[in-house]
């Protein structure tokens, strides 16, 4: 009985010694990973400097619609008439007809302000990230309209899954108080 | 029903007090001109740019806050209360909180691999949440079990609330299948660490049902993983989860792990089929004892070939790297760039199309891919060795044990559930 | 027998998800994937060989950041503005002095006696060739974009993107009139200026060609600030211009016929002076997808010089 | 009873789930469908409409159609977010059925009925198994390494090095083949990227290649054909006076190459398409821009191109043509001539003579020294010069030395040949830029200097011994005006750097600068008093010669790329039209006579006696009364 009264000491010692080796080795791993961390939040963010429209991010978000939105600038935009990133290219008549519309969704309003000048504005949850009105925004005009990751919506996973398909490296984390990044701005 | 007013509710139901001040943060305000935008003489005012604030810093350290918490309560439902019924309602928390609220995301499983990360990448930089959600429930473990299986991880709590009816495995099985988490924490390890792809996230099953949304396969894995633990009670902690190999380790020294009876066994063998996880030792019967001689020449066998199957495992191991390689984006542009597999079905893909305008040239990106396999090539011989190792180790204390006369918990596979303390007629 | 069943069928659903976890994961296929959402204006790029009337002859690489604006003096000295300096070449190619000059050269026109004027942004500079600065007039306003300027012997004209006017100054640098404003008292429509670009040029008869890049017109103005006739054309084929500012930049050969260039569409063509399409210097497929801002320049032997700053380089065409 | 309400509800909600799910399913098929964004027959239809604008019909059905898909797939998307909103509630009410339906179960005690297996054999039976796991791993890991094992690191590897692949599948001797052209396909690319850099290398290597092999032989034979018969023809070195040269045009640029002529009674006024005072006009057989130089009653010039180089002796009283020197076979020489530009060509230098020889220089670097009858007295090539415009420095003799200034980017020098063999006597290294002035030699009061002009250095050197006297940094750029020396005083310039006045003495310091009005090709002219600038671009300018102060300037039409030439208190200019604009030498602008040629003027004027000699484009002229 004293024997193993021992025994269970001896092991319960060699536990406490594995214990807290294991917690040191935990903490020291955790500090060493702790001073290189940059402290707040990350977040997911495109950008758009590197971005080609390539179309993925309306396909691999595991949102859908997805959390990439076309988020208008407008502080860039130009207010023409003949908005490459509404229109449909060659388009004759410039109005709001169905066939005339780039977007595949009808996510872009059109509204008149003053000759000659029109506000473009998007319905959020129409739009489902497909770039193809930025790329005829960045051809034609000032580049207003870009994608952007839509924090409201994005899950902020541990790996983005957009990010893993974007063949640009677009995609990276970015510190929570810097949430958006737009070009030329 | 827009996603906003669904997370509302959710967290209502949750936490209630802790009502989202999420998004009340306002517009950024640093727009400043590029170019003059037209001005206009009818006085029409230029709406803001929609740019929706993320979820509040604040509100991941109340994530870190939670999960300390809840962690705390479900210890102490374990330990002092011994209450099935505590744990019961402690996971469907759990479930609301970290499942349905927070989606998942980040759960302390895939945390391993932003530390992985952030270790082998001095570039990555991890928030000290993510480190909180790691280390926390390992050094719980370590002091009081796997208290955080039990009930804090919404991951192993939805698969607790299926196990409807659980059948105990052979033991064969149950050992065998239960070595396939080292090999999949192994892989997450070297994925996260070759910066290649986050595994454990990309085939989280659960995560799709919680959000409610996700990819057909990733739904119909869930779905999959629900049926099944019907009746093998969680399956992905047992034979998949690479955070529960960690936890394992952990619980084994764990200082106070819960135990069957309050006080001590009257061998009534009630409890013997009561543990749907098999993680229940029986008593190891006395005659077992005389063969004991055998036993030592078998285990003395076993340990000396340790570093044989080491040798054999890193061998392996180092074969496959390259195979393994072949999933990094960058090696899987080099190679088709290699092969001059410029374009399939006439399409340039937009791989090789990006990667042309990007103006690196095709030599960097050659030596940058040769520096990629030959990462794998090293991580393939300590991935092979280690998961040899534990072949090894797995072998040989199948051959000697400890004399046992109760019942008691396996305190590395226990997952601290504590419907075995029902079935203990003995009173504190 | 009904729960062994069972568990067989669990383990089996087990062990295919483990299945398709490795599959999808190991998954070998070669990359390829079409963009559904393709914005596609490839078929305006297609440019037929028999209206392509010119051909690039020569092509000096410029070297420097930000290359920016493009001017040829009376000796077909070929003028480079970049980011903080200027680079003179010979005809021939061959750097013959660079200075810098402290700021972004928006804009440069080198009038007959050999000065430089400069466009820095909200003000002009006049330098010599050897780097010395002659003068610096007053800087205009913070919102000003120098994006042309052009001389004659006794009237300087700048255009101004930011402020969507035209000045019209003395060679000394007294400011005489604005010119194009939008005045709505005066039923003046004003110049639409989506973006910086907002050429002008003094014709054969000294008068002011203006484009209005935000209507695609092309706007002439006597010296007066009067406007005396005006060309317009929209369309996305070869006859006209399109999307939001378009054409960037202008330049007119001896004949008094227009030579622009476009950016959506990166094409360099020919109008006559009454506005018809007459011939493509250079389709699309000459440029990098995306270019911008080709400045362009003619010579006294009317090669027209192009300023590729994607390709880095003055590209100098001559007729076939 | 109670038990059997719930196991009622969870066999319902297990029912409603599974139908539910289903119906989800095929919703969710069909949004993949129905989605607005594939619809090719929308995108179809636009294109047709594109092309027929006016097709009413076809529009409304474009804008039915859209509407319609729009409809459909909204449809989709909420009866999908319904149901899984639907999916989830009873996937609730199922588990918490059967919880109660379990949990209500009192648990039995499963007590031991069959006989448990032994403790041991189930760790044996355990043992197995895992043994036989771990050896489907390793059989796993081996098959797929066997299957697909490509050698990819090494493959990189190689290819990173830019190193060929060698082809495995190919029979060894093919695959040598293949190798050997594929490295000869890279050493090609190599070669061709850096085009302007690399070609003269290639033709450097090329005469290295060739000399052991052909050129040795023949540079012996020459070398023993020549100097046996140097020394017979080498008269006692006579030392030509000054005057005697003065009263020549020995070298560009008059005598000393310093602007000024000494003579009397000069043309004014002439026209050349009516021929008033033109005495002759003959054409020049080969292209260059070298100015003519005139030795009593003779006149010589060179002209090149790509593969000739010939020098002309015309008869200065006629005009006819005396003799032609073809240049060819000259030791080192390089068989295919360097590349130079067409504004400079050749034969850019000018010829000098020092009455007994004329020398010649051409843009391969070939000099060489004829007599006054056209045979040649010797001939050796300097090394091709590495210039991207070509060689343009003229040349100069003193006393027994022939001055050439060769200033190129593989090196840079001043040297002097002995006049009589061509040997070199001194040689100077300078470190400078390629450089196109020539080289100006002038007494400044106590010695002879020989002044040259060249980014950075204006610098001066004994012409005895090469010594360098003096030198300046103040130039840049590629310079092509001479300086000019008047009084003392050293003016340099050049187009985009400065204009320079040097003030000789103790040591050379600037006296003044100014960079307003700077010359690119025509070198200046100076008296005591004054300095006069012609621009290449049509200004004349008169400064101060010692204050630097702006006295006049005039414009003209016509740029200039000919120097001047003062003589007396006149100054010649020709514009690049051919008219020759005569002024007076003053602080007061006074055009004397604008005299044309009806010929592109590009070099500059020789004056002899009573007469002027033009180069112009094609033909040599005799301008006089």
């Amino acid at each position: 009985m004293e024997a193993e009264e021992k025994k269970y000491n001896r092991r319960e010692f060699v536990n406490t010694g594995i214990r807290f080796s294991i917690a040191l080795g935990l903490g020291g791993v955790a500090a060493l990973v702790a001073k290189r961390s940059a402290g707040g939040e990350l977040v997911w963010q495109l950008d758009p400097s590197k971005c080609i429209q390539c179309g993925r991010c309306a396909t691999s978000c595991v949102s859908s619609p997805s959390a990439v939105k076309c988020i208008h600038v407008y502080d860039m935009c130009g207010y023409c008439d003949l908005c490459g990133g509404y229109f449909r290219p060659g388009t004759k008549d410039l109005t709001t007809a169905a066939e005339n519309q780039l977007c595949p969704t009808a996510a872009i309003k059109r509204s008149y302000i003053e000759e000659p000048f029109f506000e473009y504005s998007i319905d959020e949850d129409l739009c489902i990230g497909c770039g193809k009105c930025v790329k005829g925004c960045g051809a034609f005009g000032n580049g207003s309209l870009q994608l952007q990751v839509s924090h409201n919506i994005c899950l902020n996973c541990n790996e983005c899954a957009i990010a893993r398909d974007c063949p640009t490296d677009a995609f990276s984390r970015v510190s929570s108080d810097k949430a958006y990044s737009f070009k030329g701005f | 029903m827009s996603r906003h007013v669904k997370q509302r509710i959710v967290s209502w139901m949750a936490l209630g007090c802790l009502l989202a001040v999420l998004c009340s943060f306002g517009m950024d305000a640093s727009a400043q001109q590029r170019f003059p935008k037209p001005e206009f003489e009818n006085g029409h005012t230029q709406p803001p740019t929609f740019t929706p604030a993320p979820r509040a810093d604040f509100m991941e350290v109340v994530d870190v806050f939670v999960l300390i918490l809840s962690l705390s309560v479900v210890t102490w439902l374990v330990l002092n209360k011994r209450s099935r019924k505590g744990v019961f309602w402690a996971s469907i928390f759990s479930i609301f909180y970290f499942g349905f609220y927070r989606e998942g995301c980040v759960c302390s499983v895939g945390s391993l691999q932003n530390v992985t990360l952030a270790l082998f990448h001095t570039g990555y930089q991890i928030p000290y949440t993510v480190i909180a959600f790691f280390v926390i429930p390992l050094i719980y473990t370590l002091f009081f079990g796997r208290t955080f299986c039990a009930a804090v991880c919404p991951l192993g709590a939805i698969q607790d609330l299926v196990a409807l009816k659980p059948y105990s495995l052979k033991s064969w099985v149950e050992k065998t299948l239960g070595l396939f988490p080292v090999v999949y924490l192994g892989l997450a390890i070297l994925y996260a660490a070759t910066a290649t792809d986050f595994v454990i996230c990309r085939y989280d099953p659960f995560i799709g049902i919680y959000r409610m949304e996700g990819s057909f396969n990733m739904l119909v894995l869930g779905a999959a993983f629900l049926l099944a633990g019907v009746f093998i009670a969680r399956p992905y902690c047992r034979f998949f989860c690479p955070y529960g190999v960690l936890l394992n380790l952990a619980s084994r020294v764990s200082r106070r792990h819960m135990t069957i009876t309050p006080s001590t066994c009257i061998q009534c063998k009630l409890c013997e089929h009561s543990c749907p996880y098999g993680a229940i030792e029986k008593p190891v019967p006395a005659h077992t004892k005389e063969k004991r001689s055998g036993l030592v020449n078998n285990a003395i066998f076993l340990s000396l070939i340790i570093p044989v199957l080491i040798l054999i495992g890193g061998y392996a191991g180092s074969l496959l790297h390259e195979s393994l390689a072949k999933v990094n984006p960058t090696v899987r542009l080099a190679e088709q760039l290699l092969n001059e597999v410029e374009t399939v079905d006439g399409i340039i893909p937009l791989e090789i199309e990006a990667f042309r305008s990007s103006g690196q040239s095709l030599e960097s990106l050659y030596a940058e891919a040769a520096g990629i396999i030959q990462q794998f090539y090293i991580g393939g011989w300590i991935l092979g060795g280690i998961v040899g190792l534990i072949f090894g180790i797995t072998l040989a204390r199948l051959t000697i044990y400890r004399y046992r006369k109760d019942y008691e918990p396996n305190k590395g596979r226990c997952l601290s559930c504590t419907r075995c303390m029902d079935f203990c007629p003995v009173e504190e | 027998m009904n729960k062994r069943l069972l568990l067989i069928f669990a383990l089996i659903l087990l062990l295919a998800s483990l299945w398709f976890m490795l599959s999808d994961f190991f998954d070998d296929e070669p990359l390829t994937t079409t963009n559904p959402y393709e914005y596609n204006i490839d078929n305006y790029k297609i440019v037929d060989s028999s209206v392509i009337a010119w051909k690039e002859t020569m092509n000096i690489p410029v070297t420097g950041d930000t290359i920016r604006s493009l001017g040829v003096d009376q000796q077909d000295n070929i003028y480079v503005g970049t980011f903080h300096k200027l680079l003179i070449y010979s005809k021939e190619g061959h750097l013959k002095n660079s200075f810098d000059v402290g700021g972004k050269v928006y804009s440069l026109f080198v009038n007959r006696s050999g000065k430089i004027f400069l466009g820095m942004k909200d003000h002009i500079e006049i330098w010599n060739r050897s780097g010395r600065k002659l003068q610096s007039w007053d800087a205009l306003n913070s919102k000003s974009i120098i994006t042309s300027i052009h001389c004659s012997d006794e009237l300087v004209y700048v255009a101004d993107a930011g402020n969507r006017v035209v000045y019209q100054y003395k060679p000394e640098g007294m400011l005489q009139m604005r010119i194009g404003e939008k005045d709505s008292t005066k039923g003046s429509p004003g110049f639409v200026i989506p973006s910086p670009y907002f050429d002008l040029l003094q014709g054969r008869d000294d008068e002011l060609w203006v484009v209005n890049p935000g209507r695609h017109q092309f706007e002439a103005y006597n010296e007066k600030g009067q406007m005396i006739s005006s060309w317009k054309k929209t369309s996305m084929q070869l006859d006209g211009f399109s999307g939001c500012c378009n054409p960037t930049h202008m330049a007119m050969l001896s004949t008094g016929d227009f030579v622009t260039s476009e950016k959506g569409i990166e094409r360099i063509k020919i109008h006559r002076p009454d506005g018809s399409f007459a011939e493509v210097v250079a389709p699309p497929e000459a440029f990098e997808e995306g270019t911008v801002g080709l400045d362009l320049a003619v010579d006294s032997e009317d090669r027209i010089l192009v300023l590729d700053k994607f390709k880095g380089a003055v590209r100098i065409f001559e007729r076939k | 009873m109670k038990m059997d309400l719930w196991k009622g509800i969870a066999i319902l909600a297990a029912v409603f789930m599974l139908l539910v799910s289903l119906l989800t399913i095929v919703n969710y098929l069909q949004i993949q469908r129905a989605d607005p964004i594939h619809t090719e027959t929308i995108n179809l239809l636009v294109d047709r409409l594109n092309q027929n604008p006016q097709d009413v019909s076809l529009r409304d059905q474009i804008r039915e159609l859209d509407l319609l898909v729009r409809k459909a797939y909204f449809t989709n998307q909420w009866q999908v977010r319904t149901g899984a909103y639907l999916l989830l509630i009873s996937l609730a009410v199922f588990i918490i059925a059967m919880q109660i339906v379990e949990g209500r179960k009192k648990p039995q005690p499963e007590l031991e009925t069959e006989e448990t297996e032994g403790f041991l054999s189930i760790q044996k039976n355990t043992r197995r198994w895992v043994a036989v796991g771990g050896g489907v791993l390793v059989t796993t890991a081996l098959l797929l390494t066997y299957l697909t094992h490509s050698e990819l690191e090494n493959r990189f590897e190689l290819a990173a090095q830019g190193k060929p692949e060698v082809e495995k599948q190919l029979p060894a001797k093919d695959s040598v083949v293949v190798v050997q052209n594929k490295q000869a396909d890279v050493s090609k690319q190599a070669e061709v990227v850096p085009v302007p850099e690399v070609l003269p290398n290639v033709e450097e290597s090329k005469e290295v290649e060739k000399k052991p092999v052909e050129v040795q032989p023949k540079q012996i034979a020459e070398n023993e054909k020549i100097e046996p018969e140097s020394p017979k023809k080498t008269e006692p070195s006579k030392t030509i006076s000054e005057q005697t040269l003065k009263n020549n045009f020995p070298s560009f640029r008059g005598y000393g190459g310093n602007g000024v002529s000494f003579k009397e009674n000069l043309p004014l006024h002439w026209d050349g398409p009516s021929g008033e005072n033109v005495l002759w006009k003959t054409e020049i057989p080969l292209h260059g821009y070298n100015s003519p130089i005139v030795w009593e009653d003779k006149v010589f010039l060179t002209g090149a191109n790509d593969e000739r180089q010939e020098v002309y002796c015309f008869n200065g009283n006629t005009g006819v043509l005396v003799w032609t020197a073809v240049i060819d076979n000259i030791p080192g020489s390089p068989a295919v001539s360097p590349e130079v530009t067409p504004d400079t060509g050749h034969a850019a230098p000018t010829m000098c003579t020092d009455g007994t020889h004329v020398y010649a220089i051409f843009s391969t670097g070939d000099v060489v020294a004829l007599d006054m009858s056209g045979s040649i007295v010797w001939a050796r090539n300097l090394g091709v010069p590495r210039n991207h415009y070509g060689h343009s420095s003229s040349l100069l003799t003193y006393e027994d030395k022939l001055l050439i200034q060769y200033d190129h980017s593989n090196e840079a020098k001043v040297m002097a040949l002995n006049t009589q063999t061509g040997e070199t006597l001194w040689s100077t290294a300078r470190k400078v830029k390629v450089s196109w002035a020539s080289p100006v030699l002038v007494n400044t009061g106590s010695q002879m200097e020989l002044i040259l002009n060249a980014d950075p250095l204006v610098a001066s050197y004994n012409p005895e011994t090469g010594e360098e006297l003096w030198q300046l940094k103040c130039m840049m750029g590629e310079v092509g005006p001479s300086v000019v020396y008047a009084d003392g005083v050293v003016f340099a310039m050049n187009e985009y750097a400065s204009l320079v006045a040097i003030q000789l003495g103790e040591q050379a310091t600037i006296l003044w600068e100014d960079d307003e009005f700077l010359s690119d090709v025509p070198s200046p002219v100076a008296t005591d008093q004054y300095l006069f600038v012609a621009t290449s671009y049509g200004v004349l300018v008169c400064y101060d010669a010692k204050t630097g102060e702006k006295y006049w300037e005039q414009e003209y039409d016509d740029g200039f790329y000919s120097s001047m030439m003062m003589n007396g208190d006149h100054i010649y200019l020709i514009d690049k039209r051919g008219i020759t604009h005569i002024f007076k030498a003053s602080n007061v602008f006074e055009e004397i006579a604008a005299s044309p040629l009806g010929e592109a003027v590009y070099t500059t004027p020789a004056m002899g006696d009573k007469s002027i000699y033009i180069r112009a484009e094609k033909h040599l002229y005799r301008i006089g009364m």
